[in-house]
């Protein structure tokens, strides 16, 4: 197992030190610099501000420094906001998205797995048929909608939940992670509906109920595990995902989290921040997909044999 | 006394292709203390029966329209689902052919075992637990104690077949139903099985149904036999009755079935096409190697049928692969007709692969689902430029009569054959480019009887029509002595001794060899 | 088993549901408590005020900090701020600010001249990179110690003669000069605190952060939750501290619009930044509106590309101009937002008004279309209008794609562009037509029209005048009245719109949602906040019907 | 036996099987009525298109649904039915193109990757997560920038995202898949592996690609709409569906219908693509329809 994990962790290296690269140089090939505004900066400021930011040095040094200072840990400075740095800021964001993924995730599950395990306990019955519809729906009622017409609801209308705020008013966080984890939702539903009819027709599961198993038993004991494994598989990569997902939600409910950065600073061409998110999320992806086969290992027993050889 | 009494049970099916009678009105009696044998081909009815009186049928598409079938005392096709549920696994238990499949992989087998006894009889999970160990012990399990945390994967397939049984047994049920419990093992392995069933089954003296494809399996066992064709029941009686006397002509084709000739060898003019020197096969599994092939050398003459037997984990199958070039070998030689197959480019290959072909063991896996019979057999013809376009369709035709296959089957698909058919198909398809050599794989060994021995028999027909040399991969000795001219035996990946069908059957040298001569099912009863 | 897992989610979802209905709203709580809600539009960069640019900064950092003079917010005439009195010499080249000596930092010391000349001097550092550097150019040998070429900051004109007393040369007479110490760039910062975290001209250091902030403005920063909200408490040591009526501010990053409005709907906001277009309409028929409009020191307008043809060609610019019906625009797409504009200077800027040399005039739009070349559309060579991507922008530059097509029957392509993408075209005049707004940063005329002079970092027109340029930079600060220096602007604007490098559309407005027990909070041509007059009067409700 | 009409022995091939499997299924019927519904009005838009789509009367207005305007106007006072018959055009091509695109990248990647397994596979796999994890609008800021604006360009860079979890997808299928004996009787027949895969494993692996697929136009549709804003898609006034709900969530409370229409061409679209695409499947899977 431990072989598996540091190899895998090995693997990641090279794609780490690809994705930095390739970005440090895309984000500098893109047109208009981090310091253009509306009003033209004078001449000689940008040039201080330049200077202040090593953006004078030829790219290759920026490089090399940039890597340097990586190696310790370091992320830079900000652009945008002068005065605080990449790492702080990655920290300051962090546990709102953190929190609102998780949440949403656990929404998704919850709500997901029962809706597709619903539907496969009785598929194509009107059990299946309306679970199965939303998801569908859900899958692709963008975030930018299903936000809005959520606080309409709940925010204005009925008055039963903040439009907006993180932490700030009780349940100010149900309205984000709902709106957040709808689509997973839908996928989760999808793929355990999927998995669990593919489960319930296996020969182990004619055994339980050769035993006399009570339904729900026979489905929550033997089919669920196995049912849920494609779950598993799709949240590491999803969970990764989050954090780019996660802009609109954090903007319609003002949350303070790292998908703002993640996606203003390619707007505001903060090179520093688009190369800290960057590293961030590409850890996080490598993390989670490594992370989804660790659990699917672990509900697994034979993965788990494999991956121990 | 009788412990189940079934009596004119119908069992219809209706699916958006049609009504069928899978099981039509058909009586039978179980007694207490016996074992009762039903025994036909698939398609028969004969599992859809058991299943039925269970309430393990998915209805629908599944109905039973009639009949009763009472079980101390009350009628099982009346009662309700959940009257049912207490009965099942309690009363009545079953054992299902896959132990592969049919053990839940997420689950370690104490926690499969106590299961049973946890539910019905609602007992600490500690002293299941005790009770689950003393059973293993019971079933031929050692050590318990290490074992008990394992999960299905960590077993052999016989040994999984042995949880089975002891899952099954658990809670000293009156009724056990074995669906063909030893046809997904190899003989050795069968025979140890039925031994355990059988003398399980006068320990405790209870009710048995074994439901099997092949007389020669129950002919040691079975005290009361059922043969079912169709969905009828054809013929029912005393288990010698049957053996010595068998009225219904389904009946006798099923025993005539059961290889037991020896082929004797006409070769005269030994002409080496294959051989094989010092040929070792290891995999890697990252800490260990393992030796599936370990030092073999042997030799096939052209138009010799060569006989490669040996449980499943001998080697014999990767040899077959191995000379095929379809895995990589670690070291040695083998040539065809003198040319070293180990030592040639891509194109070459290609070239020299028309010249040698596969038979595989499973005709659900071996034929792409997605492709018609015609573009099965069509792909190596043009692949090969062995025909045009235009002519190949004539080619498929010729070669589907060839193998017995009606012509009106071309534009069907692999799912819609039986397994004998389409073992056809791969026959077919493995004698598109007029091979020299062919290897077959177990190709029997998924099939019923009657349809083995319908391949067997067109697969020697064909041999010798193209003047074929093979080399017949088993682990069934009944199978390979009627086919194959020599026979060599393996055993962890070791030749263990060669010789003709004859010699090696009637004077085996080797304990193993003997051994394997042993458990061929149904030998005592048969010989006599 | 389905049935009670529902249940179970159900009841807690409900639970959680009551538990947080029926409560008091911030705004309810605030108006008890003299806290403000306010939307602020953005997340500030930072609060060093050498270092931003933003309006959202300005808000902030005018509350926390105090410039010399200060900004009456119905009146817009500047106040005494840290300054009690000024003096102008007869020249009107040198200004005597005499400080008040009640003048405090929040850790106590008393501000002093010195510190502002240390703190001028910080913000013309070249190391500085202040962007509103230019601010204090009218100070002598400003611009040549902020560009680099003289090195010794003290021969800016700027001195302390003693604690109190501040002595400032200028280049030339500044009207709008006292103006500028209400510009957080002129505003000074307490030097040991920010060398105690870092070097004077560093960027980068934390001294605005929460523990570290010292400031003289009448709030102090006491909470600073990035991307959630900034509090700043009233400051007890400010000079003036019992005219400040408000307990607390807590100043939100409003970045979307909708959001915010419905923030406000829900009680959550005392005032919002802005307010979506297509809510206007509904808010303005209420009887007891929240809303609150006001022209605004800005101009919205296309910038032609005078280099390139067909736009060389000044009566095709003109044509374009004159095709456009600014006051349908203004009333139908735009929702009555805005005020149609003609010329480059809002009107009524600090008593100035901008001549009026055209109106909408189809006839002679095509008449001049069809002198330059292109009667009724023909040979016409197509043109692109570029702008970032904005849903204003759009609204405007799809509505008036089609009043060319339909006036002057001829073909102008839209491009939107990434907000980055846009500056960069435009910085390259690599565009035909392109969108640009520009808000004053002080109320002058010169504010705008110095925009136009030849080789101008925000000319981006290729227009080039040297009669305009001599107005703008040597009569027009020379001219001994007001009325003189507006009528030499009043010439050079009738010029430039005469060569029409510019398209003006309208003039901004500002827009917000205002909570009825919000006083003290006038709107005015700046959108200025002097949150020193603010108060709240929690009698007042709020009526949304 | 022997006196067979030769026709009917004739071979046919998966597609056209699955063809005739799919005629039997009503709900994919209906589902490729729809769409082919869509398409023919898209193809003939400017002919049935009620209004011109440029045609503006700023006095009118947002107006709500009436006999003049069946789907009400917007606040250009443009009639909507002439909207989304025009944006149809664009989101269609979109959504098909792109996900073409992306098909066909994913598939030939993820195929390829599986069936040659071990170094290759680890390679191919990891530069797909390099592209996962690139920032994707500097990217397509970058391309707008290189190749300038065009539609052409947009259906690549959607394709050239959305195809990363399609090679995915791709990939564990054939990996499940080449295992299989028929592979192996593929090999022994001398096959060259791209003609295993193109033969054996696609058709073999379609029904979650189907699936998939079907998730996937919708998606590109609505991504069409945030590349257009990012200056790459396409410039008002032409628009697409992804742009009017965009437009129209704005203004959900003033104007609903604006958000409500568009909103509906999307999800009958995409309810359609589901009935075809699950009808497809089972079609394409010849054991589950036997007939």
């Amino acid at each position: 197992m431990w072989r598996f994990i540091i190899g895998r962790l090995l693997q990641a290296i090279p794609v780490i030190f690809i994705v930095i690269t390739a970005t440090f140089f895309l984000v500098r090939a893109a047109p208009g610099g981090p310091f253009d505004a509306e009003k033209a900066v004078i001449p000689e400021v940008k040039a201080a501000l330049e200077r202040q930011y090593r953006l004078d040095l030829p790219i290759h040094e920026q490089y090399i420094a940039y890597l340097v200072d990586l190696s310790q840990g370091d992320l830079g400075p900000s652009f945008k906001y002068p005065g605080r740095t990449i790492n702080e800021l990655i920290e300051s964001g962090l546990p709102a998205t953190a929190e609102l993924g998780a949440y949403a995730l656990l929404i998704a599950v919850i709500i997901g797995s029962l809706a597709g395990i619903a539907a496969a306990l009785r598929p194509n019955t009107l059990q299946d048929y309306i679970p199965m519809s939303m998801a569908m729906i859900g899958i692709c009622m963008p975030t930018f909608l299903l936000g809005p017409i959520l606080v309409l609801i709940f925010g204005i209308h009925l008055d039963w939940l903040p439009v907006s705020g993180w932490g700030d008013i009780p349940g100010d966080k149900l309205m984000p992670s709902i709106t957040l984890g709808a689509a997973y939702a839908a996928y989760v539903a999808r793929l355990s509906r999927a998995g669990m009819l593919e489960v319930l027709s296996q020969d182990y599961i004619r055994t339980a109920r050769a035993k006399g198993l009570p339904e729900w038993q026979v489905v929550l004991k033997h089919g669920l595990r196995g049912g849920m494994l494609p779950v598993v598989a799709f949240l590491g990569p999803a969970f990764a995902g989050l954090l780019a997902g996660s802009f609109v939600v954090e903007t319609i409910f003002q949350i303070p989290g790292l998908g703002r950065f993640y996606v203003q600073a390619a707007f505001n061409r903060d090179y520093t921040m688009i190369l800290g998110t960057t590293v961030f999320l590409s850890t996080l992806i490598v993390l989670f997909n490594l992370l989804s086969d660790i659990v699917a290992a672990w509900l697994n027993p034979r993965l788990r044999a494999q991956l121990s050889e | 006394m009788n412990l189940l009494e079934v009596r004119d049970l119908q069992v219809d099916f209706n699916t958006r292709n049609g009504h069928t009678i899978a099981v039509n009105k058909i009586s039978f009696t179980v007694k207490k203390g016996e074992i009762t044998a039903i025994i036909g081909e698939s398609g028969s009815g004969k599992s859809v029966a058991c299943y039925s009186l269970l309430g393990l049928l998915p209805q629908p598409p599944a109905s039973i329209e009639s009949g009763t079938a009472v079980f101390e005392g009350r009628d099982l096709l009346t009662l309700s689902e959940s009257e049912l549920r207490q009965i099942r696994g309690r009363d009545i238990a079953m054992i299902f052919q896959d132990p592969m499949t049919c053990l839940n992989p997420f689950m370690t087998i104490g926690d499969q075992l106590i299961e049973p006894l946890m539910f019905h009889k609602k007992v600490s999970k500690a002293s299941a637990l005790a009770r689950a160990k003393e059973l293993l012990v019971e079933v031929g399990i050692r050590d318990p104690e290490a074992t008990i945390n394992n999960y299905p994967h960590e077993f052999s397939g016989g040994m999984r077949q042995r949880v089975m049984i002891a899952m099954a047994l658990i809670n000293e049920p009156k009724l056990l139903i074995a669906d063909e419990p030893t046809t997904a093992l190899d003989v050795t392995i069968q025979a140890q099985i039925l031994k355990l069933v059988a003398d399980l089954q006068k320990k405790r003296d209870i009710g048995v149904i074994f439901i099997s494809h092949d007389l020669a399996v129950v002919a040691d066992i079975a005290d009361q036999i059922i043969v079912m064709e169709k969905g009828f029941v054809v013929e029912q009686g005393d288990s010698n009755a049957i053996f010595t006397a068998a009225s219904h002509p389904y009946t006798q084709k099923l025993l005539a079935a059961i290889p037991s000739d020896t082929k004797v060898t006409t070769l005269n003019d030994p002409e080496p096409l294959i051989q094989v020197k010092n040929l070792k096969t290891y995999f890697n599994t990252g800490t260990t190697v393992v030796k599936a092939v370990d030092d073999v050398s042997f030799d096939i003459n052209r138009g010799e049928i060569v006989g490669l037997v040996g449980e499943s984990g001998s080697g014999k199958s990767t040899i077959g692969r191995s000379i095929l070039r379809l895995l990589p070998i670690t070291s040695g030689h083998i040539s065809l007709d003198g040319q070293d197959l180990t030592k040639l480019d891509t194109n070459t290959l290609k070239q020299t692969r028309r010249r040698m072909q596969m038979i595989f063991q499973d005709p659900y896996a071996s034929l792409n689902p997605r492709m018609s019979v015609y573009d099965t057999l069509a792909e190596p013809l043009l692949l090969h430029k062995i025909e045009t376009r235009k002519t190949v369709e004539h080619a498929v035709l010729r070669l589907m009569d060839e193998v017995g296959l009606a012509r009106a089957f071309i534009r069907k698909y692999p799912h819609e054959f039986s397994g004998g058919q389409r073992q056809r198909i791969a026959i077919g398809r493995a004698l598109a480019t007029k091979p020299e050599f062919i290897v077959a794989d177990e190709p029997v060994s998924a099939l019923d009887v009657t349809i083995q021995a319908q391949i067997l028999d067109l697969m020697l027909d064909l041999g010798k029509q193209y003047g074929l040399t093979m080399l017949f991969v088993s682990h069934d000795l009944a199978v390979v002595r009627h086919i194959a001219d020599r026979i060599i035996v393996l055993y962890h990946g070791k030749i263990v001794e060669t010789g003709t069908s004859e010699t090696l059957f009637n004077t085996p040298q080797e304990a193993y060899t003997k051994s394997l001569l042993a458990s061929i099912p149904g030998r005592n009863r048969l010989a006599s | 088993m389905t049935s009670p897992l529902l249940r179970l989610i159900s009841i807690t979802l409900l639970a959680c549901l009551t538990a947080c209905t029926g409560g008091e709203s911030k705004v309810e709580q605030g108006n008890r408590e003299g806290v403000l809600h306010y939307g602020n539009g953005s997340e500030p960069q930072g609060l060093d005020p050498h270092v931003v640019t933003g309006v959202p900064e300005n808000k902030i950092i005018r509350s926390l900090f105090e410039g010399l003079a200060v900004k009456n917010p119905y009146t817009l005439e500047p106040e005494p701020g840290v300054a009690e009195s000024w003096d102008i010499s007869e020249d009107g080249k040198t200004i005597t600010f005499h400080l008040n000596p009640k003048a405090r930092w929040s850790n106590g010391d008393t501000v002093t001249a010195s510190d502002y000349v240390w703190s001028w001097h910080r913000a013309l550092n070249p190391n500085m990179g202040n962007q509103y550097a230019y601010m204090l150019y009218p100070l002598v040998n400003a611009e040549a110690y902020a560009t680099g070429k003289l090195e010794d900051p003290n021969e800016v004109g700027v001195k302390a003669v003693d604690d109190h007393t501040l002595v400032v040369s200028l280049n030339a007479p500044t009207p709008y000069f006292i103006q500028l110490m209400d510009h957080y760039s002129t505003f000074a910062v307490h030097p040991e605190t920010v060398t105690k975290h870092g070097g004077a001209t560093d960027r980068f250091t934390p001294w605005t952060r929460v523990e570290n902030m010292v400031s003289n403005g009448p709030f102090v920063l006491t909470e600073w939750k990035l991307n959630r909200y900034i509090r700043i408490e009233k400051n007890p040591l400010y000079w003036n501290a019992d005219n400040v009526k408000l307990n607390a501010v807590i100043f939100y990053p409003t970045e979307n619009l909708t959001s915010e409005e419905r923030m406000f709907r829900a009680g959550q906001l005392h005032h919002t930044n802005e307010v979506p277009l297509d809510k206007l309409p509904v808010y303005k028929a209420m009887p007891k509106s929240p809303l609150v409009q006001a022209p605004y020191l800005g101009t919205y307008y296309y910038l032609l590309n005078t280099d390139r043809a067909p736009l060389d060609d000044v009566r095709v610019r003109k044509a374009l101009s004159m095709a456009v019906d600014r006051d349908t625009l203004v009333s139908t797409v735009l929702q009555g937002a805005y005020v149609s504009a003609y010329s480059i200077t809002p009107p009524d800027t600090l008593g100035y008004y901008p001549p009026k040399t055209f109106g909408y005039d189809p006839n002679k739009a095509r008449a001049l279309l069809a002198e330059a070349g292109y009667p009724n559309g023909e040979n016409w060579p197509g043109l692109e209008l570029t702008y970032n991507t904005s849903e204003n922008h759009r609204k405007v530059a799809v509505a008036i794609q089609q009043m060319w097509k339909d006036v002057l029957n001829i073909e102008v392509t839209l491009a939107n562009q990434e907000w980055k993408v846009y500056l960069d075209s435009v910085n390259q005049m690599n565009f035909q037509i392109a969108r640009r707004g520009w808000i004053g940063d002080y109320v002058d005329p010169n504010n705008f029209l110095d925009l136009f002079i030849s080789g101008g970092g925000n000319n981006n027109t290729g227009y080039s005048n040297p009669e305009y340029d001599d107005i703008i930079l040597r009569r027009a600060p020379s001219a001994p009245t007001r009325d003189e220096r507006y009528s030499l602007f009043r010439e050079a604007e009738t010029m430039l719109m005469e060569s029409m490098p510019i398209i003006p559309i309208y003039t901004y407005t500002s827009k917000h949602l205002t909570h009825p027990s919000v006083k003290g909070m006038p709107s005015n041509l700046m959108d200025s906040l002097n949150i020193r007059y603010v108060w709240l009067d929690p009698s007042e409700t709020l009526e949304l019907e | 036996m022997a006196h067979i009409d030769i026709n009917a022995e004739k071979g046919t091939s998966l597609w056209e099987d699955a063809w005739r499997r799919l005629k039997k299924n009503r709900l994919a019927l209906f589902g490729l009525g729809v769409l082919v519904l869509f398409v023919v009005s898209a193809l003939l838009t400017p002919w049935i298109a009620p209004y011109a789509y440029d045609a503006q009367n700023l006095d009118l207005g947002a107006t709500p649904p009436s006999a003049q305007h069946w789907l009400g106007t917007d606040i250009f006072g443009r009639d909507l039915l002439t909207q989304i018959m025009y944006g149809g055009r664009i989101s269609l091509a979109v959504g098909f193109v792109a996900t073409a695109v992306a098909l066909v990248i994913g598939v030939t990647w993820g195929a390829v990757a599986g069936y040659i397994g071990g170094r290759v596979d680890a390679v191919m796999m990891r530069i797909v997560d390099i592209l996962y994890a690139l920032p994707f609008m500097i990217f397509i800021v970058l391309l707008m920038v290189v190749f300038g604006r065009n539609l052409l360009l947009l259906f690549l860079a959607i394709g050239a995202v959305e195809w990363l979890t399609m090679a995915r997808i791709m990939r564990g299928q054939v990996q499940a898949l080449r295992k299989q004996e028929f592979v192996e009787a593929a090999i022994s027949l001398g096959l060259s592996p791209m003609t295993i895969i193109r033969r054996h494993l696609v058709p073999n692996a379609l029904g979650p690609i189907i699936v998939y697929t079907t998730l996937t136009i919708p998606s590109v549709m609505l991504l069409e709409a945030f590349l257009s804003f990012l200056g790459l898609g396409i410039q008002p006034p032409k628009t697409s569906w992804g742009l009017l709900i965009s437009y129209g969530a704005e203004t959900m409370e003033e104007y609903p219908w604006l958000l409500i229409f568009p909103g509906l061409a999307l999800t009958t679209t995409l309810f359609a693509l589901n009935f075809l695409g699950d009808g497809l499947r089972d079609a394409l899977d010849v054991r589950r329809s036997a007939d």
